[in-house]
């Protein structure tokens, strides 16, 4: 009994973990097609971001929705500045955000140095049987579901959504109907980069800040997005559960080597099988 | 480029007093001498530069106080920095630089056994002299290569037995899956049988492996008295944390012989550091008059005022030992210095350092340590004059000068 | 200079062969007047330029953005390794290596192209692959994982990889700048194989595939047969550089196929103009003299530098600096004749894009 | 291949040919025999499955159920270039070519298929030669006008000497004399080949058909001579009044 509940619980953490690092992607990559190789440079960004604000002894919940809209002001100038030059040249924008990504990890080591205490929040540990559970991650768990549950809605079933899944799908016909589309995408370059910033500030507590950290996530959350297919929300949730899955059970019978190279051969498989994403098949959708 | 280095002192050492400066030369009353020119090749950028950053400065503090102290054989010492931005291809690269176009007379170098491996060959195809200022898995027997710091024989043989005393017998160890923690693993599980314990378990963890719940959750399940930490590398920090938030040290403690090395306790709580059971060659609390200068010299040199560490202590140990090795051959060439290796002495801030002309290797003071809750060091007993027994076991560069491979270390 | 003209397919001109004569000279000149420093951080740019042509071969010419070509560099190198470490003859490590590198490449690429997956996901799936198989061999640090004689040593690497021995000769081995020549000829015969490779029936129909695959198979070509060929053949080359960077530094490591590796070479190609043989090579030169020039500047963070030139080039030569040469004369070559010579026009840089046919 | 050949014997045919995108059904059942040397044109309004059903002849589309038969072998599982390489060449309806490559290297590739038999620089000449656009030769196909890059792919298909060509509108966006000259070409080939065209342009059809087969909602509607065609009431409803449009 005891011994499956660890094994949900390792399941569901993996899954958010992956929600987490590859949300903000699947608005970015999933939605406009940017290849952003500074993702991971953003969500370290939202971790350095939030360990500021905690240290001016700001409430860390709090300190993590800033560090989000901090992190999407930051995206916004960067699409302004950067991407917005580069739609619909896939390779440049890879490129150009490839030295985005080294040039953040720089300047952050230059101000902060190689490495900085991680926020820390304490709210202690929970016993199941003679296992405890760090209650820190069974928070986490749920802030993922419910960042992606919030995303999903607000892509969904709001005006705004619609306007911008539009525009995504074809942008001179929604130009045609009067939207500003040259807007559109700066707002959700900024709100795929406020996701990705608040994903990093909740993990933050977890991992510890690092320049070097966002090397960590970046292909993960790529191979996620992808795997997801062409509704990014729904698919980033189904390839999310299914690595998840596969990283929390076999890493815990295993071992994490053993976990991380499962989850990437699965990744294979499921390419070989479904060549256009898990959600392929629906062809579109959020 | 020399001009490149001067702008390079500015920006590492900060606007600092740098006796390698022409006027401070001169008032050392050397400028015109022909300089002996050394080299160090650390890793400012990249992942690894959470070991290199305090051992840069510390070379070039040393290197300064030789120079203030009139040179040596009444030569200035030139230092040349080499950035390897943790990339072995630049390490092997810069090493080739250092030695054919500066002729740098040593060159010290590498935080990582494999960034030493890239380097060697380098060293022994221009016949120079090179210095690894690291903690290792021990077993390399070359004579062009000196290492300074502790190996796993000077390091666990106090450690483990103090371990298994205080917190039990049942050990449960993680490690980074490198060879360096493989071998270290080794070591633990046999001190740890030789002191009547048992390990009931072991696992090694990939470099960028952040997220630790489900070996806690495999710890939990063993159930062990203590869980030993050879894990490395900012990444791997977050395990402390996590053990902190999910175990718990009040539950089964924690002992390690890594933490501390990357000053990994100045990035973690006070609580969430304190009382991790380590030893090591040197520590800021040492209570001793060589220690405490040193600290003091160093944070008013690198203007930083955080904790020091051990690296930076290695970096200006292993200068000295060069420079007293220097004064004893009256000569900088690699190949006369290498010769007169052999028993050069020196009372470093961690204790005195005795080279071992057998293994190139040092014996050296070890400390016994426990993280207190100041993110600092509380001192708790000093093993003096250690040998590297286990290097000695396999390697005798006085009967086979020309040895120059790494034994794994038969246990 | 266009992605591809009728004198790209047609024999390279006397000219070409002119100008890569004189590069030749030049490059066995120069040990002779640098030092073995010098020597030595040349030579590894010969080797990731063979990489790197590896890899802007299939994009350019085939249409196939390989991100994995580290894979087969990795074998290579780990398979030199070993089988030198092993048997003590280099001669037989270099062919059994490469064609190792070979025999992968065939394996996955029959997998990914049979399978008829679509480009982007080519992609993906080769960076997956690289990445696997690095983490694979970080994995292989304990004794157990033992090749022979040699153990694979995980994240630490194989070091005192033997150096190259004269084939007929195996007493003599060769020094570093011997490494150079090597590195340099064996770039040569890379360059100069391609480029005549695209003259051939085999050349054409690939970039026919390319640039349209239905058409190519209604006129009765299969494609897959065409691409697989292509895929192998530059997981060969991938591979020979592999064994070249493990005879360079006496080392192979895991970080042979890393993400970071992967991502450079696609840099190369890009910043040196992936749309023609010779730019590849000049984006290699560039970046990697630059990031080992920076390492010894005293710049502070090296990557704010490295970060900054690339986003810039991004903004200015967005077709890599090669191309971007190639129009400025190909300008002052048609105001010269009068608007004569049109085909020279640049704008095929489109279709060069694998991924927009995705 | 070409010369003279037996009227009787069956070249292509399908047996209850059907293909379906999700619920939509393009072809429905269609079975039909083309002979040998025969010149048949499919008419039929937008989406009548015309289209599709040359992409399954050409296997660029696999049918959902129904095979196809081509001189007798059963070819409805074979890879395109296979059933390429048994001699049936296609003209797609929009312009299916290289346009990164100059016509005469589109032509070469489609010739140099044969590199081993025959000297494809011969082939390459002949087929621009007799679709006279040795003017082009040189030029980057993607640069051309939509007529000419048409005879681009026409010279293509040519150059690859099938026995079987199937034309998917070959006189879209041509000018009058272009339509002519192409008309004239058909009825030029046709003495060695077998050919259908699919076609909206009523005169044009006109000037060639023999046997004419219409196609309304993914079925046959009627197959007969031209002039019986014309007659037939229904296909007046569903197809003729169309083409005062088209």
């Amino acid at each position: 009994m005891v011994g499956s509940v660890i094994v949900l619980y390792q399941i569901l953490f993996a899954v958010s973990l992956f929600i987490l690092i590859s949300l903000g992607l699947a608005i970015i990559f999933g939605m406009m097609r940017v290849i952003n190789l500074a993702q991971g440079e953003f969500i370290m960004l939202g971790a350095y971001a939030c360990l500021i604000f905690t240290r001016l002894e700001i409430n860390f919940w709090l300190a993590a929705l800033l560090s989000g809209l901090v992190v999407g002001l930051f995206g916004i100038i960067v699409e302004r500045c950067l991407i917005r030059f580069l739609y619909g040249r896939i390779m440049d924008t890879l490129l150009a955000t490839w030295g985005l990504s080294l040039l953040m990890i720089g300047l952050v080591t230059t101000i902060f140095g190689p490495q900085e205490a991680g926020v820390e929040v304490s709210l202690g540990k929970l016993d199941v049987g003679e296992f405890s559970v760090s209650i820190y991650n069974l928070v986490l768990i749920a802030a993922a579901m419910g960042l992606l549950a919030l995303t999903y809605a607000l892509w969904r079933y709001t005006k705004v959504g619609l306007v911008v899944r539009g525009t995504m799908q074809n942008p001179d016909m929604a130009a045609a109907l009067g939207v500003n589309t040259d807007r559109c995408y700066m707002l959700t370059f900024g709100f795929g980069s406020a996701i990705t910033g608040l994903g990093g500030a909740l993990i933050a507590p977890l991992v510890g800040n690092q320049p070097t950290m966002g090397a960590f996530y970046v292909a993960k959350a790529f191979i996620t997005v992808i795997s997801g297919g062409a509704a990014p929300l729904t698919g980033t949730l189904l390839a999310s559960g299914v690595f998840g899955s596969v990283d929390g059970v076999i890493s815990y019978a295993s071992t994490q080597v053993v976990g991380e190279i499962s989850v990437l051969l699965v990744a294979i498989v499921l390419l070989r099988l479904l060549p256009t994403g898990i959600t392929g098949r629906l062809g579109g959708g959020v | 480029m020399r001009i490149n280095r001067r702008q390079f002192f500015r920006t590492t050492t900060g606007a600092l007093g740098f006796a390698s400066m022409p006027m401070l030369l001169k008032s050392a009353g050397i400028a015109a001498e022909e300089p002996i020119r050394i080299a160090n090749i650390l890793d400012k950028t990249g992942g690894l530069n959470i070991y290199s950053l305090k051992q840069i400065k510390a070379i070039a503090l040393a290197v300064d106080e030789l120079n203030k102290a009139g040179g040596l054989l009444g030569r200035p010492i030139e230092l040349v920095f080499y950035d390897s931005q943790s990339n072995n291809q630049l390490n092997s690269q810069y090493m080739a630089q250092a030695l054919v176009k500066d002729k740098a007379a040593a060159v010290f170098a590498g935080v990582t056994s494999s960034s030493r491996e890239v380097m060697r060959p380098v060293v022994r195809k221009f016949r120079g002299l090179f210095f690894y200022n690291s903690m290792y898995e021990g077993g390399v027997c070359d004579r062009r290569h000196v290492c300074i710091a502790q190996v796993p024989a000077q390091q666990l043989s106090p450690l483990v037995p103090r371990v298994v005393k205080t917190y039990g017998k049942k050990c449960y160890i993680l490690g980074a899956d490198y060879i360096y923690p493989h071998t270290t693993a080794k070591w633990i599980q046999k001190y740890t049988r030789e002191a009547g314990g048992e390990d009931i378990g072991v696992e090694f963890f990939p470099l960028d492996v952040s997220n630790f719940a489900p070996a806690l959750a495999r710890i939990q399940a063993a159930k062990p008295d203590v869980v030993w930490s050879i894990l490395v590398g900012s990444a791997h920090n977050a395990f402390y944390r996590q053990y902190e938030s999910t175990i718990g040290k009040a539950k089964t403690p924690l002992a390690s012989c890594m933490f501390g090395i990357g000053r990994e306790q100045t990035y973690l709580s006070a609580q969430e550091a304190a009382g991790i059971m380590n030893a090591t060659p040197f520590h800021d609390e040492l209570p001793s008059e060589k220690a405490q200068e040193f600290v003091r010299k160093f944070k008013e040199y690198s203007g930083e005022q955080d904790y020091v560490g051990d690296y930076a202590e290695y970096g200006y140990r292993g200068v000295n030992i060069w420079a007293n090795a220097v004064k004893k051959a009256g000569d900088p060439s690699p190949d006369a210095v290498i010769a007169a290796l052999d028993g050069v002495q020196f009372e470093a801030p961690g204790g005195l350092v005795t080279v071992d002309g057998q293994t190139n290797h040092a014996v050296m003071d070890i400390h016994l340590v426990k993280t207190n809750d100041k993110q600092g060091w509380d001192h708790l007993e000093t093993f003096k004059q250690l040998q590297p027994s286990d290097t000695q076991a396999v390697c005798d560069l006085r009967k086979n000068p020309d040895d120059n491979q790494q034994y794994t270390l038969s246990l | 200079m266009r992605l591809i003209s009728a004198e790209d397919c047609e024999a390279p001109v006397p000219l070409w062969w002119a100008l890569v004569a004189v590069a030749a000279v030049i490059g066995f000149a120069l040990p002779s007047f640098v030092g073995l420093d010098v020597v030595m951080s040349t030579s590894i740019i010969f080797v990731y330029a063979i990489l790197t042509l590896s890899m802007s071969y299939l994009w350019g010419y085939c249409g196939m953005l390989s991100f994995g070509q580290t894979a087969m560099y990795g074998v290579g190198g780990y398979a030199y390794a070993v089988i030198a470490l092993n048997s003590g003859n280099t001669t037989i490590a270099v062919f059994a290596a490469v064609f190792l590198g070979c025999l992968f490449a065939l394996v996955i690429g029959y997998f990914m192209i049979y399978g008829r997956i679509s480009k982007i996901y080519f992609t993906v799936i080769t960076l997956v692959i690289t990445v696997v198989l690095e983490k694979a061999v970080r994995a292989t640090s304990d004794e157990r994982f033992t090749i022979g004689s040699v153990p694979l040593r995980g994240q630490n690497g194989i070091s005192n990889v033997p150096d190259l021995q004269f084939p007929w000769d195996p007493s003599q081995t060769l020094f570093l700048d011997g490494v150079y020549y090597v590195a340099l000829a064996a770039l040569l015969a890379v360059f100069i194989g391609l480029r005549l490779l695209l003259t051939t029936h085999f050349g054409r129909v690939l970039m026919g595939i390319r640039d349209n695959e239905r058409r190519s198979e209604l006129l009765g070509y299969d494609t897959r047969k065409y691409q697989l060929g292509a895929f192998v053949l530059c997981g060969g080359i991938a591979a020979l550089a592999g064994v070249l960077y493990g005879v360079w530094g006496n080392f192979v490591a895991p970080e042979m196929m890393n993400l970071n590796s992967a991502a450079n070479i696609v840099i190369y190609a890009i910043v040196g103009g992936r749309s023609t043989l010779a730019g590849p090579i000049a984006g290699t030169a560039i970046i990697q003299y630059l990031t080992s020039w920076l390492g010894t500047a005293g710049v502070g963070q090296v990557t704010v530098i490295l970060g900054t030139v690339l986003i810039v080039f991004v903004m200015l030569f967005p077709r890599g600096i090669l191309p971007t040469l190639g129009d400025v004369i190909a300008q002052v070559w048609r105001f010269a004749l009068a608007g004569r010579d049109r085909a020279k026009l640049p704008g095929a840089r489109k279709t060069s894009d694998g991924w927009r046919n995705a | 291949m070409g010369g003279a050949m037996p009227e009787s014997e069956i070249l292509i045919e399908t047996m209850d040919l059907t293909k379906r995108f999700g619920g939509v059904t393009a072809i429905d059942g269609v079975s039909l025999q083309i002979r040998r040397g025969e010149l048949r044109c499919l008419i039929g309004p937008n989406g009548a499955g015309k289209s599709t059903f040359f992409k399954m002849l050409t296997a660029q589309q696999k049918p959902s159920s129904g095979r196809i038969l081509l001189a007798g072998t059963d070819i409805t599982d074979w890879q395109a270039h296979r059933v390429s390489g048994a001699g049936v060449g296609i003209k797609n309806q929009v312009p299916d070519v290289f346009d990164n490559l100059t016509a005469r290297e589109n032509v070469w590739l489609a010739a140099s298929y044969f590199r081993k038999t025959a000297r494809p620089k011969v082939l390459v000449d002949d087929a621009l030669n007799s679709l006279g656009i040795t003017a082009l030769a040189g030029r980057r196909v993607g640069e051309l006008a939509h007529g000419q890059r048409q005879w681009v792919e026409l010279a293509m298909v040519l150059a690859r000497d099938p026995s079987v060509v199937l034309l998917d509108e070959p006189t879209a966006g041509m000018s009058d004399e272009e339509t002519a000259k192409t008309a004239e070409l058909i009825l030029e080939l046709n003495k060695s080949r077998t050919i259908v065209v699919v076609e909206h342009d009523m005169q044009f059809i006109r000037k060639i058909a023999k046997m004419v087969t219409v196609f309304h909602q993914g079925k046959i509607l009627a197959e007969d001579t031209m002039a019986n065609i014309q007659k037939n009431r229904m296909v007046r409803d569903v197809y003729l009044g169309r083409s005062a449009a088209a």
